[in-house]
């Protein structure tokens, strides 16, 4: 029962019969998120709040399988993002006034929403393909600089792109996602996430991380295995693009920038390199903090200028604490752990191991 | 074991659930017609107290476009001040609520959304950029709170829906000013366009000067484009000088004009460069220095204006500023704010619908840039301003009518 | 010369032919010669920057030869990287241990086993090159909805991985981190994890460094039994004089990239070349010939 | 013809200051196998150093050739300090860990710099203090305002170098001041010296023995920290020059400029293989050309997906750059 994962997959003895083990998480999930969605339905705050939260947790999941468990280096996040939003944006807007015969309009609204999604997934994993094969090849710091001039390339792609609505953004994407949505796709990731770190083929990633040359002796397919992870994380990070193109009503090229690679980025390291709950911790602790600082200096009385201040410090304060966590805690808050490893004592816990 | 994660994921969402449903105050509605709410709730969303009515702002006081946030957040603090010390608003007064959406229309979206369902304003104002103010007008549509948008002058922001107004002229009618005043003012035959491309408004101007300046007879020799945050201009205005111009429009932002113009200068060309109320800034002086002389730009208003109206605001504008000159932006904010009020004051009552109504019938109304008429697409008819620059000033050029 | 075992139908696993490599204008490798077959227990030593970790590198891969060709199972494998030599069935360890640190003893065997996959050679090709590439997208997909066949896979990986740790006796470390080993359990856990790879032929680099006496006379009998338990093939690289020569069949000696001797170990040691490599002219000179 | 001229001495003139900041790149990854992410914002730190100098020195002085000098020195000396207290506490502690950790924290130090320096942060004066001059003389200084971090809005660069004609073909077709030429040459000798320094004296053999492997260079007795150190002292320094000979160029000051130029420039670095001296230098001014050249004959919209685009392609063909050579990693 050492490592989370991979070794209970050989315990014989679970309640649950194997052929059920592979789908009974989903099953699981779908009442509490239509659950979720009946209490939330009244709320179009909470409603916009977590959806943004949740697409902030897929982006940090997703970045981690490949700048946490694999040991590369992504800083163009935003980029895959954006080829998600605008692919299922401009899917969504063209199939507006389309409906699958035979449905009721909001059951072919959302089934038309989740093709839109899957398109912008596809379309941002090809790009992850196309752009990691070369660059992953290479030493670790090319895929650096080469995702980051990826994220460049489609700026200003959709920039001069008419069909994508140039700087002004495109608008008027129909508004079909809803938390329910948002969290099964994080629900996907998630599971997904934990279920590669669990099997072969997460220790592979985990071997690449520690020593390439080493896994390479040992028959791992060092290139191929960081390409797919690549891919994987890339189709991710597309749907959360996607997710974001329908809810936020107007999306244009100044929301995926180097910038917002970088708030990925920061929530996956102080989360800790590898590990996923920690991301989504750390997602949804940067996510809530600068509304939590409103309310806060809302309920104080200082209007307008302390919390534009607080807006303000932001990102200098986040490449502080870069630094600083480099140097204190270079492993993040909870290391390559999960967050069920670092729980109190008095909890059932499991030892201490990587997955 | 490792279905815990799932699991204790699924905990984690429902925990979050009902911490987010605590902070809220039961029972209480949004106006969005599909909550289902008793429709009571629609009505009249009511104000954080009872001696004030809450207006809300959203605009950019970080980020790329800070200056412009400030800017506007100034002019509406004045025209708020102003009516609370008249007494307020049926008796009460007038609070602003300020949010900053760091110049990104997704915080746009969230910080309206916040003003609409937590602090029940009643009406919304901003946003300078058009992208943003979109975004904020589809949220604000479809809860049935009113907003006005200073300075957003893309023609698709108001096309949003009836509850969304602006105070300004639009992007076509600028590039229309210009194209006319190039023509038929300066008697320019040929023009080159220098646009910027990271920007809407850049793009919206160019397209609307080109045409027009074409159909008065004029000849668009290129146009070349730059990015927001450039510096280096000479390749494109190498390739425009091959072209011989007697004018380049360069409908940018002040911080990319002023360099624009050295550079010009810097490569031979001395022909006089044109643009849009973007150049609005005292930073577009100490950037250009002597080059940017000789220049013209359009814009809402002159503070050269003697109009009493005119010179009043710029004297409390700059008592509350530390001195500083109200610039356009400043300017279409207090407007914004005032038109706001008298229709607050106007409405039988705060709810969504009867704003709405008091503010479409917006007319004659005397703002310090220029006599607010709203029309039937909830846009103003205004006339502008051309301003000529020369010696770390501008001066007052001609008034364009629509 | 390098018939230690005679040539008979078994076939040469790994064979070096006239393989050269030069860094720059330096020569690390020189016109090296080399056959392992099934059952072989092989030396290679030498100085100190004699060659002989580049002599490893250029047959499992890592690094090209310049000039001559590298055969694994029959193929020519120049060019090829170094997961597909692999996959041929040579597996290695490092001289300066290269575990992965984090994982467990288990999971670092684990992951050998799982890379290694089928016992078939890779593909080559690009038409080949993208079926294994779409089979591997399904492969994850697999993972992803832990199907029963992936589960059974699983359970199967995790028994070769325990047996193996079983088989080098570190049974009792199997949920330790790898970095929190001793020393001369690392060196046990990397042969274990090389082992996992389902090898025909095992180098090993310098594997009873820093080893006392008593583990390094384990390992002597652990190497023997090695290569008669999964019929192996074995090339030893290794600086302890009486290790070597109390194991090794045939030996070959490197000095400054060249291979100077060949031979038993008892030749080897009288060979005079050696003894000048090793021990400089001078030491020949006040002692006047062979030890 | 006149205007493929004038192409020309634009492209090279952004190529030679991209190639100054590029060298700093490929210094600090010779020597630590470290994307100093940081650099082009140490160049920006730089800019503002001499701005504020130039300030301090008033109309007159900054004009003149040792305001220049002043001017120079301050920005090339600061920023060597800033690049020494950058390496010994932020990179220095994490050499002997991954070296994703040191990327990370070079990213984070850009972030603080770039970010931090949009931040207002002033303090009203008056302040006045003096310098006693050798022949009894005093500079007197008095300020208004002491502004600690400069805020986001564009400042213009004074023109300390007093704008001059040198060299005009036809009708004014084509155009080359006297600071573009004295930009040049003081470019070409800082590369110049900087070959010599590498190539030539004790300090470069040390540099290029630490880039070969820095435990055995230290097993040598070579101090390695002092010649890191040194290193980053140097690459600093140039980013410092190459950011006013920038700033000589554009005028326009911003806390972001050193994102800007640094992407550029790093991309230069690695289109010429970087850790490899020349190649920076030439990966450089081809990068300058190929920008120019795209925006003067091509779409001006596409630059910046060229020049990265421009990247991948060299990156696809020859992995390790130009010049570089993708180097095995020793097992």
């Amino acid at each position: 029962m050492a490592t989370p994962g991979a070794t209970t997959l050989s315990d014989d003895t679970g309640p649950i019969p194997p052929a059920l083990r592979g789908l009974l998480p989903v099953l699981l999930a779908l009442p509490v998120l239509a659950l979720a969605e009946w209490t939330l339905g009244a709320s179009p705050f909470a409603t916009y709040l977590l959806s943004v939260v949740g697409v902030n947790i897929i982006l940090a999941v997703s970045l981690n399988i490949v700048n946490g468990m694999t040991g590369q280096f992504s800083i163009g996040h935003a980029g895959f993002m954006a080829v998600g939003a605008y692919i299922a944006g401009v899917t969504s807007l063209s199939l507006k006034e389309i409906g699958i015969p035979g449905v009721p309009v909001a059951v072919s609204d959302q089934l038309l929403f989740v093709e839109a999604l899957l398109a912008g997934g596809v379309c941002a994993a090809l790009c992850g393909f196309l752009v990691g094969l070369p660059s992953l090849r290479l030493r670790g710091d090319y895929l650096a600089i080469v995702t980051l001039g990826f994220g460049e390339i489609i700026r200003v792609f959709v920039q001069n792109t008419e069909a994508f609505g140039r700087a002004l953004g495109l608008s008027g994407i129909p508004q079909y996602s809803s938390v329910a949505m948002v969290y099964f796709w994080v629900f996907l990731v998630v599971l997904v996430a934990r279920r590669i770190a669990g099997s072969s083929h997460g220790r592979s990633l985990w071997a690449i991380r520690e020593d390439e040359v080493a896994a390479e002796a040992m028959g791992v397919d060092t290139t191929g295995y960081k390409v797919r992870a690549f891919v994987i994380s890339s189709f991710f990070a597309g749907i959360a693009g996607g997710l974001f193109a329908h809810f936020v009503p107007i999306i244009n090229p100044g929301s995926f920038t180097f910038v917002k690679s970088m708030e990925i980025v920061v929530m996956v390291v102080l989360g800790g390199l590898g590990s996923t709950t920690g991301a989504i911790v750390a997602a949804i602790f940067l996510t809530l903090l600068p509304e939590g600082l409103r309310s806060l200096f809302g309920a104080m009385g200082a209007e307008g200028s302390l919390a534009q201040k607080v807006d303000q410090i932001r990102m200098p304060v986040y490449g502080v604490l870069l630094v600083v966590l480099m140097l204190a805690r270079p492993q993040g808050l909870f290391g390559t752990r999960e967050l069920w490893d670092v729980l109190p004592r008095w909890l059932p816990r499991k030892k201490k191991g990587l997955t | 074991m490792r279905r815990l994660a799932p699991m204790l994921l699924a905990a984690l969402a429902v925990l979050a659930v009902a911490c987010e449903k605590k902070t809220q105050p039961t029972g209480e509605g949004n106006s969005q017609p599909a909550a289902q709410l008793p429709a009571t709730a629609q009505g009249g969303p009511v104000p954080a107290g009872n001696d004030v009515i809450v207006l809300g702002e959203v605009g950019a006081l970080t980020g790329g476009q800070a200056t412009f946030g400030i800017s506007s957040r100034n002019g509406i603090a004045l025209a708020l001040k102003e009516a609370n010390a008249a007494g307020g608003v049926k008796g009460k007064k007038l609070v602003v609520r300020v949010y900053d959406d760091q110049s990104k229309p997704e915080e746009a979206a969230q910080a309206v959304t916040r003003l609409i369902t937590q602090d029940k304003v009643v009406l919304i104002l901003g946003e300078v950029a058009s992208s943003s103010s979109l975004a904020m007008a589809e949220k604000a549509q479809a809860a049935g709170v009113p907003m006005i948008t200073p300075s957003s002058t893309n023609p698709t922001v108001t096309e949003k829906g009836d509850y969304i107004f602006r105070v300004c002229f639009i992007d076509p009618f600028q590039g229309f000013v210009m194209a006319k005043f190039a023509r038929e003012n300066l008697k320019l035959n040929k023009v080159a366009v220098l646009q910027d491309n990271k920007s809407a408004y850049s793009i919206g101007l160019t397209e609307v000067f080109r045409q027009k300046f074409a159909e008065l007879g004029g000849k668009i020799t290129v146009t070349e484009s730059y990015s927001q945050g450039d510096t280096d201009y000479r390749a494109q205005l190498t390739a425009i000088k091959k072209t011989q111009p007697e004018g380049i429009y360069v409908p940018g932002y002040y911080s990319e004009v002023g360099v624009i113009a050295r550079q010009a200068r810097e490569l031979g060309l001395k022909v006089p460069l044109m643009g849009g109320d973007g150049w609005d800034s005292e930073k577009l002086f100490e950037l250009g220095g002597s080059a940017i002389d000789g220049s013209y730009f359009s814009n809402h208003y002159s503070p050269d204006n003697p109009d009493p109206r005119v010179q009043k605001f710029i004297a409390d504008y700059k008592a509350d500023n530390n001195g500083a000159v109200p610039d356009a932006l400043a300017a279409l904010a207090y407007d914004a704010a005032r038109v706001a009020i008298d229709a607050l004051k106007r409405a039988p009552d705060t709810s969504g619908p009867a704003l709405r109504d008091a503010i479409a019938q917006t007319k004659d109304f005397p703002g310090v840039a220029g006599v607010i008429t709203l029309d039937a697409k909830r846009n103003a008819v205004k006339s502008a301003v051309v301003l000529k620059v020369a010696d770390g000033k501008t001066s007052y050029v001609t008034t364009i009518a629509p | 010369m390098s018939a230690a075992v005679p040539v008979d139908s078994q076939a040469a696993m790994l064979q070096a032919v006239g393989v050269s490599i030069r860094f720059g204008g330096l020569k690390a490798l020189t016109d090296f010669n080399l056959t392992v077959r099934q059952g072989d227990l092989l030396g290679l030593i030498g100085p100190n920057g004699a060659g002989k970790s580049t002599a490893f590198n250029v047959l499992t891969g890592v690094y090209q030869p310049t000039e001559g060709e590298v055969r694994v199972a029959g193929k020519k494998v120049n060019g090829w990287l170094p997961h597909e030599i692999n996959h041929l069935g040579l597996a290695r360890t490092f001289q300066n241990i290269r575990l992965f640190r984090a994982l467990t003893a288990l999971d670092n065997v684990k992951v050998a086993c799982r890379a290694q996959g089928a016992l078939h050679p890779p593909k080559r090709g690009r038409v080949a090159k993208a079926g294994t590439a779409l089979r591997n997208y399904r492969d994850w997909w697999r993972a992803l909805m832990l199907t029963p066949g992936f589960q059974a896979e699983e359970r199967e990986l995790t028994r070769q991985a325990e047996h193996l740790l079983e088989v080098m006796g570190l049974s009792h470390r199997r949920d330790e981190e790898a970095k929190n080993l001793p020393y001369g359990e690392q060196r046990r856990l990397e042969i274990a994890r090389a082992l996992g790879t389902k090898p025909r032929v095992l180098l090993l680099d310098e594997p009873a460094a820093g080893m006392n006496t008593r583990e390094k006379a384990d390992l002597m009998v652990l190497i023997r039994r090695l290569r008669d338990e999964f019929s192996l093939g074995v090339l030893v690289i290794e600086h302890d004089m009486k290790l070597v020569m109390g194991i090794c069949e045939t030996i070959t000696v490197l000095d400054h990239g060249e291979t100077i001797a060949r031979g038993a170990p008892a030749a080897v040691r009288s060979d005079r070349k050696v003894i000048e490599a090793y021990l400089g002219d001078s030491y020949l000179e006040s002692h006047g010939g062979a030890a | 013809m006149s205007q493929l001229l004038q192409h020309l001495i634009n492209g090279l003139a952004s190529g030679t200051i991209y190639a100054l900041v590029a060298l700093g790149y490929t210094m600090v990854y010779g020597v630590l196998k470290l994307i100093n992410f940081a650099h082009g914002d140490v160049m920006m730190v730089g800019v503002y150093m001499g701005y504020a100098s130039a300030f301090a020195l008033g109309r007159e002085a900054q004009r003149s050739l040792w305001g220049v000098v002043v001017i120079f020195a301050v920005a090339m000396g600061g920023c060597a300090l800033l690049g020494f207290l950058i390496e010994r506490f932020a990179y220095r502690p994490l050499r002997e860990k991954p070296r994703l950790t040191a990327l990370i924290t070079a990213i984070g130090i850009s972030f603080a710099l770039s970010y931090g320096f949009q931040l207002d942060v002033s303090f009203d004066g008056p302040f006045d203090f003096s310098i006693a001059g050798r022949r009894g003389g005093s500079f007197d200084f008095h300020f208004d305002r002491l502004v600690l971090l400069p805020g986001a809005s564009p400042r213009a660069f004074p023109e300390i170098i007093a704008p001059t004609e040198w060299f005009i073909l036809g009708d004014r077709d084509v155009v080359l001041w006297n600071w573009q030429v004295i930009s040049l040459l003081i470019a070409v000798s800082l590369m110049v010296a900087l070959q010599f320094l590498v190539y030539r004296t004790r300090f470069g053999k040390a540099m290029r023995a630490v880039s070969w492997d820095h435990r055995t260079a230290a097993l040598m007795g070579i101090p390695t920290d002092r010649i890191i150190s040194l290193t980053f002292m140097l690459s600093s320094a140039l980013a410092a020059g190459a950011g006013l000979l920038y700033a000589i160029k554009d005028t326009s000051v911003t806390p972001l400029m050193g994102l800007y130029v640094g992407l550029k420039a790093f991309v230069a670095a690695v289109i010429g293989g970087i850790g490899n001296v020349p190649g920076a230098v030439v990966g450089a001014l081809l990068l300058g050309l190929v920008e120019e050249f795209v925006v003067g004959y091509a779409a001006s919209t596409w630059r910046d997906a060229v020049a990265f685009g421009f990247l991948i392609l060299v990156l696809l063909v020859k992995p390790g750059g130009l010049f570089g050579r993708v180097a095995a990693e020793k097992v």
